[in-house]
């Protein structure tokens, strides 16, 4: 479905992702942190679990983006940010349809993400051995939100009612 | 507690569905739910995978168990056996199949339909041992049953999850759970507890209960029918034609299997498998209601925990671990099969009571041990070495059948290859019958004469 | 490709560790890596789990395999078989050992020492036969072995991972798998394939041949030694004294039970559990090369890829995994030496020849599909459905051995009570004796005489 999608609209897509980078390049500081938080992906995010089980890891305290997304050029950043950020609006309003049971990094994202990964922890993971799968999550599955979404409130009794709360579905 | 006081808020008043408490047809909760509902209605579908699936068939064909007729002749699901399907079925299921007689119980109803809570209230101990025919079907049709429906897992007016059928907690209880204050993990199992649960009926008034004091594995099970439910006299389901023996029937114990297997001890509960979320209608999230193989909805079934692996090698995963599984059922069943003709062997030739007893009680374990596993409806993924370690004493309790009536049939002079050869000739028999129903009537001839007194009418199971 | 281009970079110049390409002393590697070789040096310490652990303890004991004195009854397996350990210890204890006789050959070396890779390049395929005794130990003594060490896994100069045992690449390619390329995930665990395999000694020259062209469940490989080992001449590795039969020996196949398991088909590498990074010396991380049980170190181990369990109650589900397999092996080696002793008595009352050979057949079976269980050293954790498989598939044929010759025994009028009874005390004496060297001489007396040939003094495992 997504590749279909940019199939589409490559060319609508560049240029409404290059429009993005600008008008976002001319907000406030302020606003790029918000659009990096886990307060801002949140609002589609409501597969409540991404969010749950990142908040509970040791990661909580980082960005969504600062996996998310690139960080080896500004550029490159924003038009990562961009062109993701479109897809999603995309899905969100016009493709709801076409939203996966289960959202799922693609391949590009999971490049994206090792990269990050690396660059934080390149100390430890370079001082002499750490590389021994492709990526690394294959080891670390549960950073930062492997935890499935099993989160700790299938640990507690049910609240009465809370299913009623949830008859239009989450 | 700040727990149950929050229930009896929102119990007490204001949010609730509107229905009323005693809501039993699916149909009342269409407009309210409309998601769930028409998930609900996709149980109707009929599709097979390869070991499991929703397709009506008999289990006596070729490719699923063809030795049951008779390993289980003498008792009804040697006439009618079908593979289970959808819950919205269960209704149609029960009134057509043959297991059902003039002599059938109340007991029989109680996982069938919507109307048993109510029933049980109304009845008392006396529904269990009811008449099936003349007082509990008539009487569910008039009350509007449904077939498996909303208020069997939730409480019409709020929608919490419940258990409805006492027989769960009280064997829970039993073996030393505290059922006072599950959590939502644990209710997310329990709904299903109360059904896909290995049973049977209680001597004295034909009350569902579940054999679990002792534990859950298959041993287990076995040592509690062997001690307690003896002792209060439950002895046997039947008792078999081939072999005289006094068998007992296992049930799809889904609920025991899990919970000792991989998945459960992992804590993930059969909803999230089986009812995993799933998107509808845009954007909204719900559970699934369709109850069907986990292996048709792999992506959201497995994938919610198993994203990190490629979802079509998990599959031939989960079909190495069931193809395992089936053929060491084979294998169990048929060794299974010649242990009950030697015992129908040593009958007809005047072998000595007593050894005839000890070979019975081989037959009956080695019987069970492989049934708890057939019956069983994951083909062995719920816990893929325990069951394979029942099948492994399943082997080893019909072989102990059969080195003892060698040595007492030799002594009696029988021809042992005959009796070998006799075997296959009535398996081919039961094989070559085409029509299901006869089947059972191939698996005794003038070599192997039936060997259980009339046929009890009252199915125990 | 990039990969090869960017390896012969490396070997031919820039980065290397400045040592000679033949260096086989792991001392030689000490100042260069002092954290990998103190990491090593751990491999000295010695300490029990539950059920693996680094002690050096005798495999006859009362809470390990008791009945194997009788199993191995005729072999040197049944004078000292011990529980394995680090592998600083691989010299000392095979040179200890009372398996190896004047007449061991070279191949017995291959897995233990640093300098088989330069033997066999100076001897070539005459290696394999030479005698161990007289002319390999003397030899790897003089070039300055060390027991399993860096250069058996790792290229001297780039230290880059590398298959140095000829005969596990030959044994793959007759399985299909291509060895010209592998990835770094496949070399984590080809690392280990060279030794902990099962293996046998090719009936020409000796060599260590890995059985896998039928492919790695146990089934398979039996019917490789059934088919392709016996058409080159290869039959067996000794034969029982107890039931005269021409058995194998199977030997830690830890990588076909892992590579059929649950986490070899996860694509998890044996490295990854039992060499975990972990941290040393301050903040440097390095690969553990103390190869142990996982279970002394859970949380770099498992910890990583099961963040989301609870580490004490994940070793709680590998106990119950092993205990179950522990307790299925011990009732197959239980029927298993019945079925030796069954066939000694068919031999002991003159049943016809043609019997005796189809009861022995049985009797192989068995034994093989225990021991290739036995011999694993995860006590069924690398892999337990199939594991338990292998153990009903042995019970099933020991059984069968049993049934053929009890319709024997009883036609010669053997008193089967009375032979049951002898073999209770034969089992029991062999308990009893203290000295574990002279159990095996227990195994055999009076009513059960030896039956092998005079034992044959070339050790074939
Ligand atoms: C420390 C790095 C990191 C941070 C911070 C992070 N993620 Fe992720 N994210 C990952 C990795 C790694 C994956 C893919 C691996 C996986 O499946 O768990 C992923 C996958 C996802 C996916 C795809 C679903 C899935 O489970 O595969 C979504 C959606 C997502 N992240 C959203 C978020 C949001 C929203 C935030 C902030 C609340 C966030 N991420 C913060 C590393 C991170
Ligand atoms: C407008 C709603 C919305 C917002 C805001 C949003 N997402 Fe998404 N996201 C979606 C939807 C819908 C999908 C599923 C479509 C797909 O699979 O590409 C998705 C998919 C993803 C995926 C998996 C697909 C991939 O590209 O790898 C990741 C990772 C992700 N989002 C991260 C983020 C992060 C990080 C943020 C915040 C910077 C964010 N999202 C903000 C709606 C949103
Ligand atoms: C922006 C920087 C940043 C990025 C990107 C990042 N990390 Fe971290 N990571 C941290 C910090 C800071 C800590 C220490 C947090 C703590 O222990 O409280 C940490 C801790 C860890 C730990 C040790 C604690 C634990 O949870 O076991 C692991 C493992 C880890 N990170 C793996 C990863 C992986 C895998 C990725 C990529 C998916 C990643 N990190 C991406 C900053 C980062
Ligand atoms: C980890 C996932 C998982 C969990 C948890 C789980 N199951 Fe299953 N179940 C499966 C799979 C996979 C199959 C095999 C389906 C097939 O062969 O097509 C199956 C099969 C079944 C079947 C037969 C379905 C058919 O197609 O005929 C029933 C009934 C069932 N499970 C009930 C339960 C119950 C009740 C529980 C909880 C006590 C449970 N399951 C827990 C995955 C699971
Ligand atoms: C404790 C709950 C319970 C009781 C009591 C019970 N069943 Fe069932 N029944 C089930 C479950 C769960 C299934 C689906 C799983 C399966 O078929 O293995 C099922 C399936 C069936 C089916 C469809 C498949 C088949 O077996 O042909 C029939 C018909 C049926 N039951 C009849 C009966 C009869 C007759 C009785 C009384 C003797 C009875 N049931 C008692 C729970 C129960
Ligand atoms: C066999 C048990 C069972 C039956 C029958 C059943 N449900 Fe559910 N239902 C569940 C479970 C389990 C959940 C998940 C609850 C949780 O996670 O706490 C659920 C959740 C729900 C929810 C909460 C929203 C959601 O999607 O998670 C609604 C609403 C609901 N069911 C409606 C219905 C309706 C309407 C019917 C009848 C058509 C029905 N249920 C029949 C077991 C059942
Ligand atoms: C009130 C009893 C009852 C409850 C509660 C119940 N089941 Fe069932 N289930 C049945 C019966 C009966 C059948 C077989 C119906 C038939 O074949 O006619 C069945 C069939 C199934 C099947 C087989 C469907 C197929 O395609 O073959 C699955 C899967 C299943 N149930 C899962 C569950 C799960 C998961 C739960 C709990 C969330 C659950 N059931 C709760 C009685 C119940
Ligand atoms: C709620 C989480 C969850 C869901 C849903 C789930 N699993 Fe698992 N699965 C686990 C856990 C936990 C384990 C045990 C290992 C571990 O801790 O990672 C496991 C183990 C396994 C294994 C290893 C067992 C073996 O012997 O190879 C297989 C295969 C597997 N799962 C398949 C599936 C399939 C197929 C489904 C869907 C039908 C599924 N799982 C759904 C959590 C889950
Ligand atoms: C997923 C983790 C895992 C993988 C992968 C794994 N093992 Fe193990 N291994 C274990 C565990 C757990 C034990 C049991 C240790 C115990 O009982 O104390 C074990 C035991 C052993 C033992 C005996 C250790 C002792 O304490 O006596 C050996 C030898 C061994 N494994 C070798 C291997 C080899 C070779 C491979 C790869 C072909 C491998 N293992 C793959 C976890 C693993
Ligand atoms: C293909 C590799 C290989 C060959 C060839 C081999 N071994 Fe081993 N040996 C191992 C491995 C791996 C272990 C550790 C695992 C175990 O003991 O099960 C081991 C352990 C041992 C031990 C310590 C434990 C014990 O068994 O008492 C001794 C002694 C030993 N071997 C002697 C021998 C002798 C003698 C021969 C020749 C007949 C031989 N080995 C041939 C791989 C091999
Ligand atoms: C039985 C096999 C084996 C032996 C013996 C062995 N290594 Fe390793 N070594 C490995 C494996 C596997 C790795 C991980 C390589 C990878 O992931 O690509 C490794 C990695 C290393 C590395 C890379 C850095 C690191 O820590 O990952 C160094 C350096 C190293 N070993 C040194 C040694 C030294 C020094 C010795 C002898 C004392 C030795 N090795 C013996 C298997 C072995
Ligand atoms: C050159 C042959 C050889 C190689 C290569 C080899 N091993 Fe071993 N391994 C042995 C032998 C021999 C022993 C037993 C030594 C003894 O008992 O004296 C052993 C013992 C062990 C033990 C048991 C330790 C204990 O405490 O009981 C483990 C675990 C182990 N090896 C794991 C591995 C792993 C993992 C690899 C690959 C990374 C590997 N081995 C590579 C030959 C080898
Ligand atoms: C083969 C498995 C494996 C892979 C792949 C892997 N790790 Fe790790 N990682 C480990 C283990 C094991 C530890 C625990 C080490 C310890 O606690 O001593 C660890 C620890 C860490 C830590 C904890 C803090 C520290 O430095 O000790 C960080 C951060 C980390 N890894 C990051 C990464 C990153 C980034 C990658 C990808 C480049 C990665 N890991 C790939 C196995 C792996
Ligand atoms: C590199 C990743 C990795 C490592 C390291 C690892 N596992 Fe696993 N484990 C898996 C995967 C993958 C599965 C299969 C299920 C799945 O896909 O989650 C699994 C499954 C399991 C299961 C389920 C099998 C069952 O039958 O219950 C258990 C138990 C388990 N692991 C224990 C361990 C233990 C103990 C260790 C450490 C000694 C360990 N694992 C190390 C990845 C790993
Ligand atoms: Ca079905
Ligand atoms: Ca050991």
């Amino acid at each position: 479905m997504f590749k279909k999608f940019l199939k589409m609209n490559k060319k609508f897509l560049l240029v409404v992702a290059l429009l993005v980078g600008v008008l976002i390049s001319l907000t406030t500081v302020k606003t790029m942190a918000y659009l990096d938080s886990p307060g801002f992906c949140q609002n589609c995010h409501t597969m409540k679990n991404v969010y749950t089980s990142f908040m509970d890891s040791t990661h909580s305290d980082l960005q969504c983006n600062d996996c998310h997304l690139p960080h080896k050029s500004e550029v490159g950043k924003l038009f990562f940010k961009g062109r993701a950020g479109m897809t999603h609006v995309y899905f969100n309003s016009l493709g709801t349809d076409d939203i996966p049971n289960v959202i799922e990094a693609s391949d590009r994202t999971m490049k994206v993400i090792n990269e990050n990964c690396k660059s934080c922890h390149k100390s430890t993971i370079t001082n002499v051995s750490h590389d021994a799968k492709e990526s690394c999550v294959s080891c670390h599955k549960t950073v930062p939100h492997g935890k499935g979404f099993k989160d700790d409130h299938y640990n507690k009794p049910p609240q009465s009612g809370e299913l009623l709360e949830n008859k239009g579905g989450f | 507690s700040k727990d149950s006081s929050e229930k009896t808020a929102s119990a007490a008043g204001a949010k609730t569905t509107g229905l009323s408490a005693d809501e039993i047809s699916n149909e009342a909760f269409k407009d309210l739910f409309p998601l769930q509902y028409n998930s609900y209605k996709k149980n109707e579908k009929m599709e097979d995978t390869t070991n499991g699936g929703s397709v009506k068939r008999s289990k006596f064909e070729a490719d699923k168990e063809p030795l049951l007729p008779i390993l289980f002749n003498g008792y009804a699901f040697a006439t009618e056996y079908n593979e289970e399907r959808g819950h919205t079925y269960a209704l149609e299921d029960i009134r057509n199949v043959k297991r059902i007689t003039d002599k059938s119980v109340g007991s029989c109803y109680t996982c069938k339909s919507t109307a048993v809570p109510q029933m049980i209230e109304e009845m008392g101990d006396d529904y269990w041992g009811a008449n099936f025919n003349t007082e509990i079907w008539p009487k569910g049709e008039e009350m509007g049953h449904s077939p498996i429906g909303c208020s069997d897992c939730h409480d019409p007016k709020t929608m919490d999850l419940r258990v409805t059928r006492p027989s769960f907690y009280k064997a829970l209880e039993t073996k030393g759970v505290d059922t006072s204050n599950p959590t939502k993990n644990d209710m997310r199992s329990y709904v299903c507890g109360q059904c896909h649960v290995e049973y049977y009926f209680a001597a004295d008034n034909s009350e569902v209960t579940f054999p679990w004091t002792k534990g859950f594995k298959p041993e287990e099970m076995y040592e509690y029918y062997k001690t307690i439910a003896k002792e209060k006299g439950f002895e046997k389901d039947w008792v078999s034609n081939i072999s005289g023996t006094p068998m007992l029937k296992a049930q799809h114990p889904e609920y025991e299997t899990h919970s000792s297997g991989t998945h459960g001890k992992a804590n993930v509960s059969c909803a999230d498998c089986h009812m995993p979320y799933e998107r509808v209608d845009g954007k909204r999230k719900i559970t699934s209601h369709w109850w069907t193989s986990p292996l048709k909805t792999m992506q959201t079934s497995c994938g919610q925990c198993h994203g990190d692996r490629d979802l079509d090698k998990l599959k031939d995963r989960v079909l190495e671990i069931q193809e395992a599984n089936v053929s060491a059922l084979h294998e169990a069943q048929d060794v299974s099969t010649s242990s009950h003709y030697y015992v129908n062997k040593m009958i007809t030739s005047g072998v000595n009571e007593e050894k005839i007893k000890q070979a019975q009680e081989f037959v009956r374990q080695g019987q069970w041990f492989w049934d708890i596993v057939a019956a069983e409806n994951s083909a062995g993924f719920h816990n893929p070495q325990g069951s394979m370690d029942s099948l492994r004493i399943s082997s080893e309790a019909s072989n102990k059948a059969i080195r003892l009536a060698t040595e007492e049939l030799v002594k009696k002079g029988v021809n042992m290859d005959e009796l070998d050869q006799e075997i296959e000739k009535v398996k081919k028999a039961v094989l070559d019958e085409k029509d299901n129903e006869k089947k059972k009537d191939k698996a005794v001839n003038s070599y192997f004469p039936a060997q259980a007194p009339v046929v009890p009418t009252v199915l125990k199971k």
